[in-house]
């Protein structure tokens, strides 16, 4: 029997998308992720189902200019995260630079509205339990916007110090996957915090 | 935007023998792939031998500990109303015993198996994110050191493993006891989740070419279920723990009546992570029975596809199991009845594995030797434990033995049985690939009997102790009610079940030392670890394998296809598709790094703290925060050079 | 080179259906189980128990559905002519699968189906 | 195969077995799940012995089939591949397996459900007498209610129902978890907080069936036992027309001084004497105590000198429970005991 050996060293050291390792990396966390919100709505659905108001008695649902904002906010930087994923893929070294300064300063304008959405709340994590459900949703949501706004800050940082490598094209684009999926998470959150309790 | 096309074009198929390749060498190899030596090699080191053996060995010391506490526990109950244990220290006690086997024992085993032999079994050097692995294990070892730190200081957790609201809160588990419990679980369980991810990935993207879905060991399909069920289970229990620690330091209401909350809310959460926990602790356990029915017959496993769709089955309908933990809440029967179903019907997964190991033993050539013996306990005990599982979902039925020492005798059938023999019989299977040394044939034969024996005198009579009204979790009984005869002959079952692991550790210990050498492939075994050295070398494989059938170990030989082209003075590994296996892409693992440790040390700083105050909470945050940017910012710093030391 | 019928289970079209025969039936089965527990309630209060009923015998009908589509993928297997190329066994592999899963769920469904006929949706 | 029947004609019999019982200390009662005596355990004594003749059946077949694997003469020796004969019998072994398993799983479920329902069925009984079960850490409150509120009596973990009625209980908690089990009547039901359960049980022969807590609920959890005495019904309603008065006075000279030394004490910071001051909700009803069978949940015989012991050691009996130790002259002690001992 002839042995027929394959000789690999023709291809390519580096990959994008779901070639490579790191996106699927990512993907797994993603999946992870999504399971822990799950778990967050599920956790908001069965206060519905046990209470016989909602939101308790005396107690309005929170206002909706921040919350309206920001989703609408993060809806539109899903073009500017587009054209950063584009970027990295194309490996385009200047036009990543600047996509990602951008993806920057949305991530701040995030932050910043999200900590105004929650000084305008006018219930406590300690009232009841719809004050604690809403707390853990917010809570758990800007903790993925503060984790991955310092990805981005961090990435940028390196952007603009550092000479480029395919490696770092790479992670370019799955960040901006990560990205996605923080947007993606907020629309379903945004209509069961602020939606739900006007439609029932 | 992905070249697709060159991709495949640039695989070309050299013929000749290996040697042909002259750029590959043992020593290039085996300088890249060592990790440093000492103490600083130990905190370093991102090898999946090294950190796999560590996992193993570490669960084993907890499994000998949560034995220690069993062993206290039986010692209290072999007499009515016995005064060697206080109730607070046998509550620790039990509920330590609960964590410990569970969290501690059952899924870092198996996760530790998987790290030690999925890269071996699918031909790669390393597991997909060598560095996360060891992260992962360092949470898993500060974790359980953590926890039993705790009882060592008599402020163990004391409300048992599950925990359940309200006696778990704050108003009625005032201390500290019940935080260590929320804080820990929720930092542990990070391990489990990583490490999970780390098999998927691995599984998907790191096989040898060749190696096709329908190729793959059925270890390694038994793990990629596992870690999927890991994924979708554990944010349940994880959350629901955060909740504890939430309701416990500032003050919500997610369980309170009161206040609009539930008690019954964290049944759900943690039962439906609490079900499946049992599947992810069985299903690997079915991966080593069907590697050592197939060495041990002879023959290729009989309805390979058979057993994968139990597999996938039981991964499933094992999400559809958990109100079964809470027939006795007062739920509508009719939305009850619906997991009792499913409780049945998950029989059908686990009959077709019975009968296909059956099958294969048939057609066959089966030799007794221990391994297979621990197959065959376990055939025994977990059939028997699968049986009482079936009862157990009738829902009357269930209303009468649920949480009395009838459930208490099924699930360590099924744990017992069901997990820790084929863990066993893997020890014995794998041992000497994992060290060179065969263990002792005698010994482990006295080992297994002792050990069948005394588990079945042990926890037989506790089916009985059930139906006359003992509860679980009770830390003593009165005389008056007649359960002092069937508990002593449970304790006395329990010493013998000591003595045969007590061997075992003897075996172990004496046979890493003197034990016979073992060669590349002691049992003439089918899968793809063994046609490696025994130990296998720090980078697996001097060339990566390329796979033509399910069954490498038995066709493979010297003259074998294999992966050339690899840089051998780099972490460099080849990356395949995900269904066929075609390769895709060479990529670089980053080398040996301190940021992992000090990454767990990091987040265990918030979570051991959040014990005492809130302050953790930032200035752990902080912290973390800033290993994870030095833990990822020099990799692209040292590739980048390394690339440029590359260049001729 | 392979035929272009042969490759077509390795075209993303070809895949996604190896796949949905794969999984369908899990995922209908647990949609079943999770929304039948949660109308029980509701059909307690309601008296609809032929909603219970619907949402059973729905998931039923695409669990076989499904079962159906790996049969089908089957006879596309079948028709291939010479040597099975390496993703040809791996799509064979992948159609038992799916065939067995989708009925095996179906039973499970049926199971699940059955309580509605004996017991009140409004018994504790 | 019918234990209900069965019983209920076996019961007259064992009916003057049952009086000794209760003359006696009544610490010796019936408790378990398959030796019935109502109809909720006998549906589900009966639903057991389907599930272990078949399970036991299904049992020595598989370890038959293993040996046979493990024995048989083999003289297959290749390893990848197999006869396509041999592959086509084995196949068929392992599918007829699988079928069988399957039929014998619906056999399963049908009866479960069919058991289900006839527990449901008794159930659902519109005569059933309704009592009201309160667990605390860790002891059970009773409460036989009434439309007249002075009419309802209450005591502590001792429940009477009269023979061959369904009686409802009505399942709170004051604290954490707790689960109300007597195998001898059926199965078990959680007391929630937040939660109102149900659970209805029936005996169908006097006598005294003994349960316990079944859900871990802290220190004592072992401890927090219960039992239920079944009487004919005119007994019950004489007993229970009984526990609706308030206490008996005090008739000797040490009597009227032990009640002094009681509502004096600090007794009446936590448990209630209908008819005195002592009005607290927190421990156990003392009204009747003295006709109850056990004191401290079923863990001591209500003897004077138990109850001596309990008052001054509770902590060393039943360590972490929430009655302090007490420490009375022996001038107020035995007054005490007479006191507390005449409260039938």
């Amino acid at each position: 029997m002839i042995s027929r050996n394959m000789d690999v060293s023709g291809l390519p050291d580096h990959a994008f998308s779901h070639h490579s390792l790191t996106w699927w990396g990512v993907l797994g966390f993603i999946v992870v992720e999504s399971t822990f919100f799950g778990v967050l709505v599920a956790t908001y659905l069965y206060g519905i189902g046990r209470a016989a108001e909602w939101p308790p008695a005396g107690v309005a649902p929170p206002t909706l200019l921040w919350g309206t904002l920001n989703a609408g906010i993060m809806v539109l930087s899903c073009w500017p995260n587009l054209r950063y994923k584009r970027a990295a893929e194309r490996m385009d070294g200047p036009a990543c630079r600047r996509w990602l300064l951008v993806a920057v300063g949305f991530g701040a304008a995030f932050l910043a509205i999200r900590a105004l959405e929650i000084t305008a709340l006018d219930i406590r994590w300690d009232d009841h339990f719809y004050g604690s459900i809403v707390w853990a949703i917010l809570g758990f949501h800007t903790l993925h916007i503060v984790a991955d706004f310092t990805e981005c800050v961090v990435l940028a940082f390196i952007a603009w110090t550092k000479p480029l490598s395919p490696h770092h094209f790479a992670d370019f684009s799955d960040d901006a996957v990560y990205w996605y999926f923080v947007i993606a998470m907020w629309l379903p959150l945004y209509g069961l915090i602020y939606l739900v309790p006007r439609a029932l | 935007m992905n070249p697709e096309g060159p991709r495949s074009a640039a695989v070309l198929p050299t013929a000749g023998p290996r040697a042909a390749d002259a750029r590959a060498s043992h020593h290039d190899l085996d300088r890249v792939w060592s990790p440093p030596e000492g103490l600083y090699g130990w905190l370093t080191t991102t090898s999946h031998t090294q950190i796999g053996r560590r996992f193993i060995v570490t669960a084993f010391i907890f499994f000998l500990l949560g034995g220690i506490l069993a062993a206290l526990m039986r010692l209290q109950l072999s007499h009515a109303e016995s005064g060697f244990l206080s109730p607070d220290r046998y509550n620790q006690i039990f509920t330590m015993h609960g964590v410990t086997m569970m969290f501690l024992f059952a899924v870092p085993i198996m996760e530790g198996f998987g790290i030690y032999l999925i890269p071996l079994m699918v031909g790669t050097r390393n597991l997909a994110f060598p560095r996360l692995n060891s992260f992962g294990y360092f949470t898993y070892l500060i974790g359980g050191i953590l926890l039993y730190a705790a009882l060592l200081l008599d402020i163990g957790p004391d409300a048992g493993w599950f925990a359940y609201l309200p006696l778990a809160g704050p108003e009625f588990s005032p201390g500290h006891r019940m935080d260590f419990y929320a804080e820990i679980i929720t930092f542990l369980e990070i391990s489990a989740l990583v490490g999970a991810v780390e098999i998927i990935v691995t599984v998907f993207k790191l096989r040898a070419p060749g190696m096709t879905l329908n190729r793959m060991p059925l270890f390694v399909w038994a793990l990629l279920v596992t870690s999927f069920m890991i994924v979708f289970a554990m944010p349940s229990v994880e959350m629901a723990s955060a909740y504890l620690i939430l309701e416990r330091l500032a003050g919500t209401h997610f369980f309170d009546p009161a206040a609009g909350g539930d008690p019954m809310l964290w049944q759900h959460a943690f039962w439906f992570f609490g079900h499946p926990e049992v599947y992810i602790i069985f299903i690997p356990a079915t991966g080593m029975v069907a590697s050592i029915v197939v060495t041990f017959s002879q023959r290729q496993m009989f309805g390979y596809p058979a057993v994968i769709l139990a597999l996938i089955t039981t991964g499933f309908v094992g999400f559809g199991l958990w109100v079964h933990h809470m027939f006795a809440t007062g739920l509508p029967s009719l939305g009850m009845s619906f997991f009792a179903a499913a409780s049945m019907m998950i029989a059908i997964p686990s009959g077709i594995q019975v009968f296909c190991w059956i099958a294969t033993l048939w057609t066959g050539r089966p030799r007794l030797r221990v391994p297979l013996w621990f197959v065959l306990g376990f055939v025994f005990l977990f059939v028997m434990g699968g049986l009482t599982g079936v009862m157990l979902g009738a829902v009357p039925f269930n209303l009468q033995v649920h949480d009395t020492y009838f459930v208490v005798a099924h699930f360590h059938y099924v744990l017992i049985g069901g997990a820790v023999f084929p863990l066993f019989g893997g020890f014995y299977y794998w041992f000497p690939k994992m060290t060179g040394r065969m263990l002792n044939e005698r010994l482990g034969l006295w080992n297994f009997w002792l050990m069948f024996i005394g588990f079945n005198v042990t926890f037989f009579p506790m089916h009985e102790l059930g139906f006359r009204g003992m509860p679980r979790r009770v830390y003593t009984y009165l005389e008056s009610t007649g359960w002092e005869p069937l508990n002593l002959l449970a304790s006395c079952g329990a010493a013998v079940l000591a003595v045969g692991v007590l061997l075992f550790v003897i075996n172990v210990l004496w046979s890493r030392a003197r034990g016979q050498a073992a060669g590349d492939n002691p049992w003439g075994a089918d899968t793809l670890e063994w046609t490696t050295t025994s130990p296998p070398p720090n980078y697996n494989f001097h060339f990566q394998p390329v796979v033509t059938d399910r069954y490498p170990g038995w066709t493979r030989g010297p003259d074998s296809p294999v992966v050339v082209g690899l840089k051998d003075d780099a972490h460099e590994v080849l990356v395949t598709t995900t269904l066929d296996a075609v390769p895709d892409h060479r990529t670089t693992f980053p080398p040996h790094s301190i940021w992992p440790f000090l990454t767990a040390v990091a987040v265990a700083v918030i979570f051991f703290g959040l014990i005492f105050t809130p302050w953790a909470i930032p200035a752990g945050a902080v912290l973390a925060m800033a290993m994870l940017i030095l833990w990822f910012w020099p990799k692209h710093h040292v590739l980048h050079r390394g690339h440029e030391e590359d260049a001729p | 080179m392979s035929a272009p019928e042969s490759s077509y289970f390795e075209s993303a079209r070809g895949v996604r259906t190896l796949w949905l025969g794969i999984l369908a039936g899990p995922l209908l089965w647990f949609l079943n189980q999770q929304v039948n527990y949660l109308l029980v309630r509701w059909a307690c209060s309601s008296g609809h128990v032929i909603v219970l009923h619907a949402v059973a015998a729905t998931c039923l009908v695409g669990a076989l559905l499904a079962g159906k589509l790996a049969l089908g993928n089957r006879r596309r297997l079948e028709e291939t002519e010479g040597a099975e190329s390496l993703q040809q066994e791996r799509a064979r592999f992948m159609v038992v699968l799916g065939i067995c899963s989708s009925f095996l769920f179906a039973l499970v469904i049926i199971a699940q189906g059955i309580p509605n006929f004996i017991l009140n949706p409004c018994g504790k | 195969m019918d234990f209900r029947t069965l019983l209920s004609r076996t019961a007259p019999a064992a009916l003057p077995a049952t009086g000794l019982l209760l003359s006696g200390c009544g610490l010796r009662g019936s408790h378990h799940a398959l030796d019935p005596a109502g109809p909720q355990a006998g549906a589900i004594g009966s639903l057991w012995w389907l599930l272990l003749v078949v399970s036991a059946v299904v049992f020595v077949v598989v370890m038959t089939a293993l040996v046979l694997a493990l024995t048989r003469y083999h003289e297959t020796p290749d390893r990848e591949n197999l006869p396509a004969q041999a592959h086509r019998t084995v196949m068929g072994w392992v599918a007829g397996g699988v079928g069988v398993t399957v039929l014998i799983l619906f056999v399963f479920l049908v009866a479960t459900l069919l058991a289900e329902r006839r527990i449901a069925a008794i159930d659902a009984d519109p005569e059933a007498l309704e009592i009201s079960v309160i667990g605390r850490q860790w002891w059970w409150e009773i409460q036989y209610e009434n439309a007249a509120p002075w009419l309802t009596a209450t005591t502590a973990n001792e429940i009477h129902i009269p023979v061959g009625r369904p009686v409802h209980l009505k399942l709170n908690s004051a604290d954490v978890i707790h689960s109300f089990w007597v195998p001898s009547l059926g199965g078990k039901r959680d007391l929630i907080p937040g939660h109102t359960n149900r659970l209805s049980i029936q005996a169908d022969r006097a006598g005294v069936f003994e349960g316990q807590c079944a859900e871990f609920c802290g220190h004592q959890h072992a401890h927090m036992r219960i039992i239920v005495v079944a009487q004919p019904p005119e007994e019950f309603e004489a007993w229970l027309e009984q526990q609706r008065q308030p206490a008996r006075e005090p008739q000797t000279e040490g009597e009227i001084r032990g009640r002094e030394v009681f509502l004096a004490s600090d007794c009446i910071m936590c448990h209630s004497i209908r008819g005195t001051t002592a009005m607290s909700q927190v421990g156990p009803d003392l009204t009747h105590l003295a006709g109850r069978r056990t004191l401290a949940a079923g863990v001591l015989p209500n003897t004077r000198g138990h109850l001596g012991g309990w008052i001054l050691d509770p902590q060393g009996i039943k360590p972490g429970n929430r009655m302090p130790r007490h420490t009375f002259p022996a001038e107020q002690f035995h007054p005490l005991l007479d006191y507390l001992g005449s409260l039938e």
